[in-house]
């Protein structure tokens, strides 16, 4: 039998209709309405000058939420390129390389990426924006740049990879523990300079993000020579 | 007052599905994409019994999606990893821990 | 309750040691010994082994001293498994088939043993805030777990001394280890058993039946270990089914001491007696077996003659260490009334009758014994001679209470016939058992070392293709376990299949779930 | 003061560590994790005088106190898990130093071991101090990515399909506990363990819930059946990976599950979970150790062996309804087990990772004659078996101690007799191993690949196990000063 076709097992299947008959009760238990946190969130972030609830509740309420979510990023990172097996993954060249007409496209489009992305950042702390979002912008051309065929810059050692790759979560752990000089709690940025390090961080973030967008897409590539291994 | 349900359910659904997928295919990819599923599932699920709040929906489930989604990324980031790796290193798409369908009493 | 510190004795974490009078002729017995029989293991050990020999010897050794001094309930279970667990490197020394499964039983019952140990202490804890042993011991006859800690206690003590059904522990240690180490199993290790008798076993805290049974098992052990160790093919497993036996008389004493208080203390006399007695009797026996069967011509007949000294004082011959323990025994045995102490009172003589049979046959069996395995010297005969004299003199001059009625007595012609009279028994019996060579050919080796765990190894075993056989132990079943290798990790293999493993998770979840809605 | 703002700082600093050792590259990033070591050792010992000192303490991120933000917890638990991870983590490091010294720049995952292993020690110590349940997904995430990636390193095939197996179980855990999470704050609204304990009434969705969470912590702890990832990811991680992961990855869901069980969840709550758990407790105990006892290769036996071992910390649960007495008793005896078995099984599994190099091989029938050539590591192997085995003055006889007393004082003699027969059953597979190592043979020692210094540092461990009975006052005050028993009413 090939092995893509799929025959119907029968315990994972009861497994998983009695998981939706557990679900399926627990949310008809539930009463029509539920506020959870939402009020107290509301007055919160009123009560702190931050518009959107959502963002205050990333950034600012559940910001240590956020610092790891980082981690987990950057752990990611690192883990897929621990699993690499060309260790030259980062600064190689894809296969194939563009046609005059993606090339050109790249071209033209990575600037205007850039600038998007930049953009997000900038509005992310009052609407649907941020370092995710932005970071996801400028992965998405760092990509397409390595699809047309660029490869790592000259300039860009190894060192410098890693660097760019780091940026991000140290300068948020440093900003972070900021506070604690003037006697405040990890993450609790002082009131005066607060925009401009939130900003500092997302701009990095972004930064970072992207890298290692691309360096999850390098690592993870066939390399030129051969293709993959059996 | 309970279209929040619509939601809920197909959150229940997908969760259930990706279950299913992720216990019995055997491929290791289609097990990545169940967990996805089940991923989405429970967003849904949180995203639908947020929007039970008085006033707009509730920001908290709206927070915790959007860091489950990247812990999500993260996962199936390593998964394609070690899938690929473990492909190069086998030539096996599967976990090779059962004899295959065909050969089961 | 306010504080968890208070439900947690105090002096946990803390090991704590005392020389108390209890401790003492333990200690001195206990140093001796070790000492002696170390000094004897190390010349007749090749250089080459000694490394592998004295790794287990050492830490047994302190184990084995420091139990005698332990005085709460951590030290006194550490000292007693540091002493009882390396042993087991002593029994299987030799790596012969027969010595790895004996080295399996010892350390399958004595780990069962410790647990029932523990199980004991942690009872005794639990009722009062101490570890003291001797906190621990008064309040164990006020708890409503009395019974049980009785029992548990006796579990224990019955497996370290090798009292019947587990009388095969014993010889089975004894067997197949080097002359030394066997001294020092025979002598100092077995009286740990009497120890625990001494410093754990609660006075007055069951009733009579408990005292009674206790004595029963003790007076049918001393028996029966000796009709088996009669039956026994090589010396060193005679002179274990004898430890068995006069252990046995040594639990009769351990019944006597659950009784009231008056009958305990006279009973622990005795069983520090017997401690004293039984630990370098038999201790000169092991060493003595060993150079006179190294021996040759006349220095093997000095070596026999000398060898007669611990076997007579074990038969309890006038003017031997024996004699001083049976009359501190009779003694406390004496305070008790009702017919069951009556009865063992009325039989204890015939048990020498048995010890006299059991060293008829060691003699024969060392006479038979050639010796095949070149040693690099001969067995020293130093530690011996030392182990010697100590047997002779230790028991009478000992500044203690219970020696007292035996020298009072020794030269009274009434008490010289009542230790002499089993002895000329066993002897005409012997003589009368050469009239029926036939039955005797048949009887000798029934019994394997181990007896009936043996019996019920090879019960277990009794598929294997392994021809069972009655000169020695059955080989380890190796194909049995092979095959419940083969099972077991199928089954886990099985289980492990993702599929299976993941679905059976899911149910788990569906399972937890209905309990908490239940 | 800079006390105040130890949580803070124990997941600050090595999480800096982790970001500077993946900046300084192969070669100097044993530094930066020996340094940074050293600096969490510190502020781990600080944490335990702090809260020996002033009792549990509370630690709003961000200024936000719980519900609106995060409150980190710091009580005496969390602080005796944090130090364990520290001494454990140090001993690891240190024994790593040597054990990844390669000229080899692509092998062990191209020298990124010191940044995932610095991410682990950051995400358990987060672990260890959150007090929100959702902030415990993200911890327990940082800790299966990078325990999965650890799995992996050595590249080879098993070890690639142990870390596939184990991300998967991660990926359904993961989801389970996230799914639990959504019903519970539906339910109840609050994220935060502390009012969440305050808030529960009964109900349906909240239960669920909560046992969909502990299900997932169940997994992810590797309680029997859910242990089929562990024995194989265990069994093929390079060695300081399985140290770490035995003793140390497997107690952070533990204590998850013991703060959710005890602290969150009033008793009966959830019906007979408890019971249940207890139960598969000891049928861990059973199973894990008749499969060690027929393991052919060492670090298998020494997988198994946590399996069972895994199961002694699930007696607490039955034990903690059994009356106040009981319940103290059996949170301490647990507290102890878990240090206990944290020391000895880092300390075996270094011992293991040794004796594998040194013979080039891992099969145990053929590591005779070891005790002659390797000396320190049979004895390793001898000191670990006496804690295993729960016998005086280990940690393990210690934890064996309280939880019996427990189960005597709640008048359940049936659980002490699964504690005394874990012990026979420890007995007999460790004696089957140092049965091997102690015997005579011609084992035919290669150079050792690691250097030979370093196998002091699971002697240490192993010894540390052993002497641990002396430990236990200090543990006691641990416990006492744990939002557990203040809660349960049992006051320091």
């Amino acid at each position: 039998m090939s092995e893509h076709r799929h025959r119907t097992r029968l315990l994972p299947l009861t497994a998983a209709m009695l998981m939706l008959g557990v679900i399926g009760r627990a949310i008809l238990a539930l009463p029509t309405t539920g506020d959870g946190l939402a009020v107290p969130m509301r007055a919160g972030a009123e009560a702190s000058g931050i518009p959107n609830v959502i963002t205050a509740v990333l950034l600012d309420f559940r910001g240590y939420d956020t610092l790891l979510e980082i981690a987990v990023l950057m752990l990611a990172t690192v883990a897929v390129l621990s699993l690499r097996e060309d260790p030259a993954a980062l600064s190689r060249r894809i296969a194939g390389g563009a046609g005059p007409v993606l090339g050109t496209l790249t071209r033209a489009l990575a600037p205007i990426m850039l600038l998007v992305a930049g953009h997000l950042v900038l509005v992310g702390s009052s609407g649907p924006g941020g370092a995710f979002q932005g970071g996801a912008v400028l992965g998405a051309a760092g990509i397409l740049l390595m699809l047309s065929g660029y490869a790592r810059p000259a300039w860009a050692s190894r060192r410098a990879v890693r660097w760019v790759l780091a940026v991000g979560l140290i300068v948020f752990i440093g900003v972070a523990l900021y506070p604690l000089l003037s006697g405040g709690t990890l993450l609790q940025y002082p009131p005066e300079n607060r925009k401009d390090l939130i900003l500092l961080v997302e701009a990095l973030l972004t930064l970072s993000i992207g890298a290692s967008l691309v360096s999850l897409f390098l690592a993870s590539a066939s390399s030129t020579e051969g293709g993959g291994r059996r | 007052m309970t279209s929040y349900l619509i939601y809920v359910a197909g959150g229940a659904l997908l969760y259930a599905l990706g279950t299913y997928g992720l216990l019995a295919r055997r491929h290791l990819i289609h097990k990545v994409i169940s967990a996805n599923l089940m991923g989405s599932g429970v967003f849904l699920i949180l995203i639908g019994l947020g929007n039970r709040a008085e006033g707009g929906p509730d920001p908290v489930p709206q927070a915790m999606v959007l860091t489950g989604i990247v812990v999500t990324v993260a996962l199936t980031a390593l998964g394609l990893a070690i899938i690929k790796r473990y492909y190069s290193a086998t030539g096996l798409t599967n976990l090779d821990d059962e004899p295959p369908a065909g050969e089961r009493p | 309750m306010d504080t968890i510190g208070s439900l947690i004795p105090t002096g946990m974490g803390a090991l704590r040691f005392a020389v108390d009078d209890i401790a003492v002729p333990f200690l001195a017995l206990f140093a001796f010994l070790w000492l002696v029989s170390g000094a004897h293991a190390w010349a007749t050990t090749p250089a080459r082994e000694r490394g592998r020999l004295f790794a287990y010897y050492v830490p047994s050794a302190i184990g084995g001293v420091g139990v005698a001094v332990a005085a709460d309930a951590i030290s006194f279970y550490l000292c007693f498994a540091l002493m009882a667990l390396p042993a087991w490197g002593l029994i299987t020394h030799t790596r012969s088939a027969e010595s790895r499964r004996a080295g399996a039983v010892y350390l399958t019952l004595t780990v069962i043993g410790e647990a029932l140990l523990l199980a004991a202490l942690v009872l005794m804890a639990t009722g009062g805030d101490s570890l003291l042993l001797s906190e621990m011991r008064a309040g164990a006859a006020a708890s409503p777990h009395a019974a049980l800690i009785v029992a548990l206690l006796l579990g224990s003590i019955s497996l370290k001394i090798g009292a019947l059904p587990f009388s095969g522990i014993l010889p089975l240690s004894y067997t197949y280890t080097p002359a030394g180490a066997a001294s020092a199993l025979a002598g100092a290790s077995v009286k740990v058993g009497a120890l625990a008798m001494i410093r754990l076993l609660p006075a007055d805290a069951v009733g009579a039946d408990w005292v009674s049974a206790v004595m029963l098992l003790g007076l049918i052990t001393a028996f029966g270990a000796a009709v088996m160790g009669v039956l026994t093919t090589t010396p060193r497993a005679v002179l274990g089914y004898s430890s068995a036996s006069q252990m046995g008389l040594v639990l009769i004493a351990g019944g006597v001491s659950l009784g009231d208080a008056g009958a305990t203390a006279l009973a622990h006399g005795a069983i520090v007696a017997f401690a004293l007695h039984h630990g370098l009797a038999k201790s000169a026996l092991v060493l003595g077996a060993d150079v006179a069967a190294h021996a040759k011509g006349r220095e093997r007949t000095v070596a026999l003659c000398a060898l007669a000294l611990p076997a007579l004082a074990l038969v309890g011959a006038p003017f031997t260490s024996g004699f001083v323990a049976k009359y501190a025994l009779k003694d406390a045995i004496h305070l008790l009334h009702g017919p069951v102490p009556e009865a063992v009172y009325a039989l204890l003589p015939l048990t020498a009758i048995g010890t006299a049979a059991l060293m008829l046959r060691l003699f024969v069996l060392i006479r038979r014994e050639t010796v095949g395995d070149p040693l690099p010297a001969r067995p020293p005969v130093a530690p011996w001679a030392l182990v010697l004299a100590a047997t002779a003199i230790a028991t009478w001059v000992w500044p203690a209470e219970w020696n007292r009625h035996a020298i009072e007595s020794v030269v009274s012609p009434d008490s010289l016939w009542t230790a002499t009279w089993p002895a000329l028994v066993a002897i005409a019996g012997w003589q009368a058992m050469r009239l029926i060579p036939a039955v005797v050919r048949r009887l000798d080796g029934v019994v394997v070392p181990g007896d009936v765990l043996v019996g019920l190894t090879a019960l277990l075993g009794r598929f294997d293709d392994h021809p069972r056989s009655t000169q020695v132990a059955a080989t380890p079943t190796s194909a049995r376990v092979e095959r419940l290798r083969t099972v077991l990790t199928a089954t886990e293999g099985r289980l492990l299949a993702w599929t299976t493993a993941s679905t059976i998770l899911v149910l788990l979840a569906v399972v937890l779930v209905t309990l908490a809605l239940s | 003061m800079l006390l105040d703002h130890l949580p803070a700082l124990l997941v600050a600093v090595p999480l800096t560590g982790a970001a500077l050792s993946f900046v300084a590259g192969h070669r100097r990033a044993p530094h930066v994790a020996l340094v940074t070591a050293a600096a969490i050792v510190a502020l781990a010992v600080a944490l335990v005088a702090r809260v020996l000192d002033a009792g549990p303490f509370r630690y709003a991120v961000g200024g936000w106190t719980a519900p609106l933000g995060i409150d980190l917890v710091a009580d005496g638990a969390s602080a005796l898990f944090i130090v364990l991870t520290a001494i454990v983590g140090m001993g690891v490091t240190l024994y790593a130093t040597a054990y990844f010294r390669t000229d080899d720049e692509t092998a062990y995952g191209h020298g990124l071991f010191w940044t995932l292993w610095l991410f682990m020690w950051t995400s358990l110590n987060a672990l260890f101090l959150t007090g929100d349940v959702f902030n415990v997904y993200v911890c327990l995430e940082l800790v299966g990515i990078s325990a999965v990636t650890l799995v992996t390193l050595s590249g080879g095939a098993e070890a690639l399909r142990a870390g596939a197996r184990y991300l998967y179980a991660s990926m359904l855990g993961a989801m389970t506990y996230l799914l639990g999470v959504a019903l519970l704050y539906a339910s109840v609204g609050q994220l935060d363990m502390t009012i969440l304990a305050d808030t529960l009434t009964p109900d349906v969705t909240a239960a669920t819930g909560l046992a969909l969470m502990i299900a997932a912590l169940v997994l992810k702890t590797a309680l029997v059946p859910a242990h089929f990832w562990l024995p194989a990811a265990h069994g093929s991680a390079p060695s300081p990976v399985s140290a770490a992961l035995s003793s140390l990855v497997v107690k952070g869901s533990y204590f998850v599950i013991l703060r959710l069980m005890l602290y969150v969840i009033p008793v009966g709550y959830l019906g007979g979970t408890d019971v249940a758990l207890g139960v598969l407790g000891s049928v861990a105990i059973v199973w894990g150790s008749v499969q060690a006892l027929f393991q052919t290769r060492i670090k298998q036996l020494v997988a198994y062996s946590t399996v069972a071992q895994v199961g002694y910390l699930f007696l607490v649960f039955p034990l903690a309804r059994l009356g106040a007495d009981a319940f103290a008793l059996a949170v301490t005896g647990v507290l102890v087990h878990a240090v206990s078995h944290g020391l000895a099984k880092a300390g075996l599994f270094l011992a293991s990772g040794s004796l594998m190099s040194r013979f080039g091989h891992d099969r145990i029938d053929d590591m005779r004659g070891a005790a002659r050539s390797a000396p320190v590591l049979t004895l390793t192997v001898a000191l670990a078996g006496i804690t295993m085995m729960g016998l005086p003055p280990s940690g393990g006889f210690g934890a064996k101690w309280l939880l019996v007393s427990s189960a005597l004082a709640g008048g359940a003699w049936w659980w002490a007799a699964v504690l005394v027969a874990g012990g026979l059953l420890a007995a007999a597979y460790m004696f089957r191993l140092l049965a091997v190592l102690l015997a005579d043979g011609d084992a035919v020692l290669g150079t050792p690949a690691s250097a030979p210094r370093t196998e002091w540092v699971p002697l240490a461990l192993a010894a540390a196990a052993v002497v641990l009975v002396a430990a236990v006052p200090l543990i006691t005050d641990l416990a006492s000063a744990s939002n557990i028993l203040i809660r349960a009413g049992v006051t320091p």
